[in-house]
């Protein structure tokens, strides 16, 4: 295996080179660097042998022989590394309290933070799955600066290939003592274990996370005390998200100095974002940060598909916010989103076009949110269920004035009063689409009408006589005999029958035939 | 049969004949000694459950006998059984180490009651006593899935902080948590039954009811949002008959949102078992679910 | 020690005191509805949420679990905390509108009918009963089932607990009185009428006080 | 295998290097299929079997089947790469069953690349 320096300069010019474009010239491709996904498409996840032929664990033994705990965490603070989990804490002073922090029975645990919960984002998934190793690396060398001899990956269950690759990977890590007693020979001991979570968004955060580590519910409690001083079984406990750990070895190996360069002014290196939602080319990109949106949706998503209109990006998930079009030169960092309503959260990056209505979308958010609320504490248990009846009611025709300004009363309590950042961060959805969309609540509350289209109670299906070629695939998809006509004859609706569940709409649009010849009004 | 010994002493045949009547009846095994020595005989030679003393053993104080087996034996529950009661004895035979004290004519159910309730004492820890329980409650059949959960705990190292990871074993094995293994669980691990119960119902993954043999999970991510997830999960409903969270009446399915499979860049998105099927029309559900027997 | 302002006054308290503890002691009012003095305090209700200024930064916390820090500044009166509290109690008197003592708060705070639909709920899901029954009986016979708004206290499975020996605890700390506990014949009846609990007799007093 | 020491460590990522290396005997091509959850999604368990399957087929004994995680490029999965010795690897999309067959026909074991399915070649920017 060569390294990737070598493959490049041993290219050699193919005759095909006009029609076979190279790689790196492409528009998903061009302004890619990868870091924590280094080793993308290069590795088998299941051959340790794989990862160490391709450089990896260099950066262990420097950590382990080479530098003092100290001058590790001194790495990490000079890096300018923030946590990608979301809330963009800096890694290094993490690390620093956490190796400060006194454990009355000596015990200290790291934690990979896998639990991936915003819905949107998969760069945690795909961490795990092609490059387990790396985290693994990461979280060896922050265990031994922060002086923890045990560790756990609390990944979702939902995400079995990931469990499986991690799992094996620790298996070959122990084999090689790379994990275990006594690492390379160095007298550093450091375990990991893998914990399933159980299919509840809260445990992300991190009181809920360890709650569920130590085999109880996922309910947050408050902080102080923070995890570095009690976490754990009450010891002193560093938590960090799937990316994290993986920029670590890169650090340790290249140098805080390096990494620092990469990035804008607070917010340093790369950043993965799952780009998805209305956008051609979908997938999973890293970035330096500061890139703005436009180069994001534009240049490497390559724009919105079957020439629809840009809308806006949703960012952050659940605790996130939409930015819109007109916000669309915004250089993505921590404190830009932040500017903007949204945040980073973990990077996941939704395009939105005309199709998409945002009052259909924040009460999605927020019905996301009820289900997920641990419900201990009133402002989110209840408030978020009270915000989710309201917009409930704008998106089912029944809204009425006065309801805007009462979701945004709650918002405000729910904000400042939730116990955990699930709650504190909930309203951001319903806030952002307030603040950039307001017309399209106001269109849903007093006009009772969806720009977008979106929301059924405000909607028809109807048939376009002109285009309708009378093909009858919507005759057959109806599921409730709605439509009917006989064949190369426009078909027509029956309103009273139909469900508007477009399946019609959905066979008669991707017709190239037939082109949209069902239409909604 | 229950499973469940007692050891019987009395020197009357009357008091024998009726209590072990009684007793059998109700599926208990039934010892007996008429002599203080055959008494602790017995008591070295074989697992007992409950010892019920009456007080007309010869030549032998019911009390003394009561404090002896309780020395020897702390963990096992003694029910003394009095032909003359009265308070005074009942306060000094709950001293001297006795679970109960009872008069001779206590109605049959009211002492298969009070057996009941000191076997569950048994090992005083009252989760020992919940999983007792669930051994007891459990069909021949169900034994077999008690040994199939013992050997997920023994996996697990019978951790009581790897009880998630438990329950989700149990669950892929098992395809629900029934109220049961939730009680054996408990008593195994240690951990008081609500909070078993408390982290079962707070988890999504868990299911208290039965399942089908495969699970539909229709992802409802935000890029599925946006790109019909909804639609595909109201398609399944129709095509199924049943709505999210519910199982089809032959079992063959349980369907299910989630909040996100992670499969973003192929919306819309839904998972059978743990096959993905992403970029899904309403069109194809169907021949989809034909897979799936 | 640890001095700090509140309000307008200085105070100085033992480490570790909380800010609610504090006011209390200096009696300043701060409305609490999951606090309970003998309890663990979890900062579920959030009605005790104050303002506090430390090292530049302002922000509400809970006063039940925050301990007061050195040089900071609590304000417990601002028209933030006054509109955050009206919210919350409106949230709560919705769910709970017949339970007599958000009423009773609702009249101190001002708060009157809440601007969304009512429920019937008799219980605030404070979770006070479930502490005390862990913490002081050492029972622990009922816990939180399910989450979110679906959220309930209940003993495992909703039918009576083999734990709960009947003491009434929960009765007596509720807050919104949503247990009680009433003993006929060997049927003690407590928490509302889900869960009955039969209950045995003393054989020397004759009187139930235990579950069996 | 023994556990490691550092100079141990070392030892074998250079025997590694060396017994991995494209040229080797027996590795003359390296094809990746990648197998993220996204690509399985889109059927690239399948592809990868397929192309198992032809290799066997042609009892063909110098082509070295690889896995990797996901490629990046979710829409266009199933994805898989070829690498001939001593050229750049070219990466291809929107595979299946079929098109799997016909790039081990033309491009691994003619040396002709198949442009029709080609996503680019060469590798991707790394920082």
């Amino acid at each position: 295996m060569k390294s990737p320096s070598d493959r490049t300069s041993s290219r050699k010019s193919l005759p095909e080179t006009d029609v076979c474009p190279e790689l790196a010239s492409l528009g998903f491709f061009k302004s890619q660097r990868l870091l924590a996904l280094r080793h993308r498409g290069l590795l088998n996840p299941e051959e340790i042998d794989e990862y160490i032929a391709l450089g990896g664990y260099a950066a262990l033994p420097k950590a382990l022989f080479d530098m003092t705990p100290e001058e590790i965490v001194d790495e990490v603070k000079t890096s300018g590394l923030r946590g990608r989990g979301g809330a963009g804490f800096p890694t290094g002073i993490k690390w620093e309290l956490a190796r400060n922090a006194e454990s009355k029975s000596g015990s200290k645990y790291v934690v990979c933070n896998a639990d991936e919960g915003d819905p949107g984002a998969f760069m945690d998934r795909s961490l795990l799955e092609a490059d387990p190793h790396a985290v693994l690396e990461g979280m060896v060398i922050g265990a031994r600066a922060m002086g923890a001899s045990e560790g756990f990956v609390y990944v979702r269950d939902e995400y079995p290939h990931a469990v499986r690759m991690i799992t094996r990977a620790i298996e070959q890590a122990e084999d090689y003592g790379l994990l275990g007693s006594d690492i390379l020979g160095s007298d550093f001991d450091f375990r990991v274990s893998v914990v399933r979570g159980g299919g509840a968004f809260v445990c992300g955060e991190e009181t809920a996370l360890m709650a569920s580590i130590e085999g109880r519910e996922g309910r947050p409690r408050p902080r102080p005390p923070y995890p570095s001083q009690s976490g754990l079984w009450g010891c002193p406990t560093n938590i960090n998200n799937v990316e994290t750990w993986a920029n670590i070895p890169c650090i340790v190996e290249r140098g805080g100095e390096w990494y620092s360069g990469i990035g804008t002014k607070e917010s340093k290196g790369t950043k993965i974002f799952s780009l998805v939602g209305k956008v051609v080319n979908t997938g999973l990109i890293e970035v330096p940060m500061g890139m703005t949106l436009r180069e994001i949706v534009f240049d490497i998503g390559g724009g919105v598909p079957r020439g629809r209109k840009f809308k806006a990006v949703q960012s952050g998930g659940p605790s996130g916010g939409c930015i819109p079009e007109s916000l669309i030169d915004l250089p993505v960092d921590y404190e830009e989103l932040a500017k903007a309503g949204a945040i980073m959260g973990s990077g996941g990056l939704i395009v939105m076009d005309e199709d998409t209505c945002m009052v259909d979308l924040a009460r999605y958010f927020v019905s996301f949110l009820e289900e997920e609320s641990c419900g201990k504490c009133v402002p989110c248990r209840e408030g978020i269920k009270r915000m989710r009846e309201i917009l409930t009611d704008i998106v089912e025709a029944r809204g009425k004035e006065g309801d805007i300004e009462r979701l945004e009363e709650l918002a405000y309590a729910i904000k400042e009063a939730s116990l955990c950042g699930l709650g504190k961060t909930a309203p951001n959805p319903v806030l952002t689409t307030i603040r950039y969309f307001r017309d399209e609540y106001e269109s849903h509350v007093l006009h009772k009408r969806c720009p977008a289209k979106v929301c059924k109670a405000m909607i028809v299906y109807r048939v376009v006589p002109e285009r309708c070629t009378g093909c009858q695939r919507c005759v057959q998809v109806c599921p409730v005999n709605a439509i009917s006509g006989p064949r190369s004859q426009p078909h027509n609706v029956d309103l009273d029958k139909c469900i508007k569940c477009g399946a019609c709409y959905e066979i008669c649009k991707f017709d190239a035939i037939a082109g949209d010849a069902i239409y909604i009004e | 049969m229950n499973g469940l010994t007692i050891l019987l002493g009395t020197a009357s045949a009357e008091v024998k004949a009726k209590l072990s009547g009684v007793l059998q009846g109700e599926g208990y095994d039934v010892d007996s000694a008429g002599l203080a020595p055959d008494l602790f005989a017995r008591l070295g030679e074989r697992t007992l459950d409950l010892v019920l003393l009456s007080d007309d053993l010869a030549e032998t104080n019911v009390l003394d006998l009561t404090t002896r087996i309780h020395d020897l034996h702390p963990k096992l529950p003694i029910v003394v059984v009095a032909t003359e009661p009265s308070v005074r004895d009942a306060v000094e035979a709950i001293k001297h180490g006795a679970y109960y004290y009872l008069e001779a004519s206590i109605p049959d159910s009211d002492l298969l009651d009070v057996i009941a309730g000191a076997l569950e004492l048994e090992l005083e820890l009252i989760e020992e006593a919940e999983h007792r329980r669930a051994r007891r409650l459990v069909s021949f059949e169900d034994l077999e899935s008690i040994e199939a959960i013992d050997s997920i705990m023994r996996r697990h190292d019978f951790a009581s902080s790897r009880l998630v990871g438990v329950l989700q074993d149990i669950q892929k094995e098992m395809r629900y948590l029934t109220h049961d293994a939730l009680r054996h669980v408990a008593g195994r691990l240690g951990i008081p039954l609500p909070r078993v119960y408390s982290v079962a119902t707070f988890y999504k993954s868990f299911s208290l009811k039965p399942r089908g043999r495969h699970t539909v999970s229709v992802c409802l991510g935000t890029a599925c949002h946006v790109s019909g997830g909804v639609g595909i999960l109201e398609k399944l409903e129709r095509e199924l008959g049943i709505k999210a969270g519910e199982t089809t009446f032959d079992e063959r399915f349980s369907l299910e949102s989630v909040r996100c499979v992670g499969c973003c860049g192929l919306a819309p998105v839904f998972v059978v078992d743990e096959d993905f099927h992403g970029k899904v029309t309403q069109e194809e559900i169907a021949s989809i679910l034909e897979n799936y027997e | 020690m640890v001095s700090f302002r509140m309000n307008r006054r200085t105070l100085k308290v033992e480490d570790g005191t909380t800010v609610l503890e504090a006011a209390r002691d200096a009696g300043i009012y701060i409305p609490t509805l999951c606090y309970h003095p003998a309890l663990e305090s979890v900062g579920a209700c959030r009605l005790c949420m104050v303002e506090l200024s430390h090292r530049g930064r302002t922000g509400h916390v809970a006063a039940c679990v925050t301990p007061a820090v050195d040089g900071s500044t609590v304000k417990t009166d601002t028209p933030a905390v006054k509109r955050i509290r009206k919210t919350v109690l409106e949230l709560l008197i919705a769910r709970c509108p017949e339970v007599a003592i958000l009423r009773e708060l609702g009249e101190r705070l001002g708060v009157g009918e809440p601007p969304y639909p009512l429920e019937n709920e008799a219980c605030l899901l404070c979770g006070i009963c479930v502490r005390a029954c862990r913490e002081i009986v050492g029972a622990e016979a009922i816990g939180f089932a399910e989450r979110g708004a679906a959220s309930e206290v209940l003993p495992p499975f909703a039918v009576p607990s083999a734990r709960c020996i009947s003491c009434g605890t929960c009765t007596t700390v509720c807050p919104a009185r949503t247990f009680e506990l009433s003993k006929v014949d060997a049927v003690g009846t407590m928490h509302g009428d889900s869960d009955d609990v039969r209950t045995r007799k003393c054989v020397v007093c004759d009187e139930h006080y235990t579950s069996s | 295998m023994p556990r490691l020491t550092r100079d141990g460590l070392d030892a074998l990522r250079a025997e590694l290097r060396e017994s991995t290396r494209l040229g080797a005997p027996g590795r003359r091509v390296r094809l990746t299929v990648h197998l993220g959850t996204c690509g399985l999604a889109s059927g690239a368990g399948k592809v990868l079997d397929a192309a198992r399957a032809a290799l066997e087929e042609r009892a063909v004994d110098d082509v070295v089947v690889a896995t990797s995680g996901c490629a990046g490029l979710c829409c266009r999965e199933p994805m898989a790469t070829v690498e001939l010795a001593g050229e750049p690897p070219v990466k291809y999309a929107d595979l299946d069953e079929k098109r799997i067959v016909e790039i081990i026909d033309e491009h691994v074991l003619g040396g002709r690349i198949v442009p029709a399915f080609v996503l680019g070649t060469g590798e991707e920017r790394r920082a």
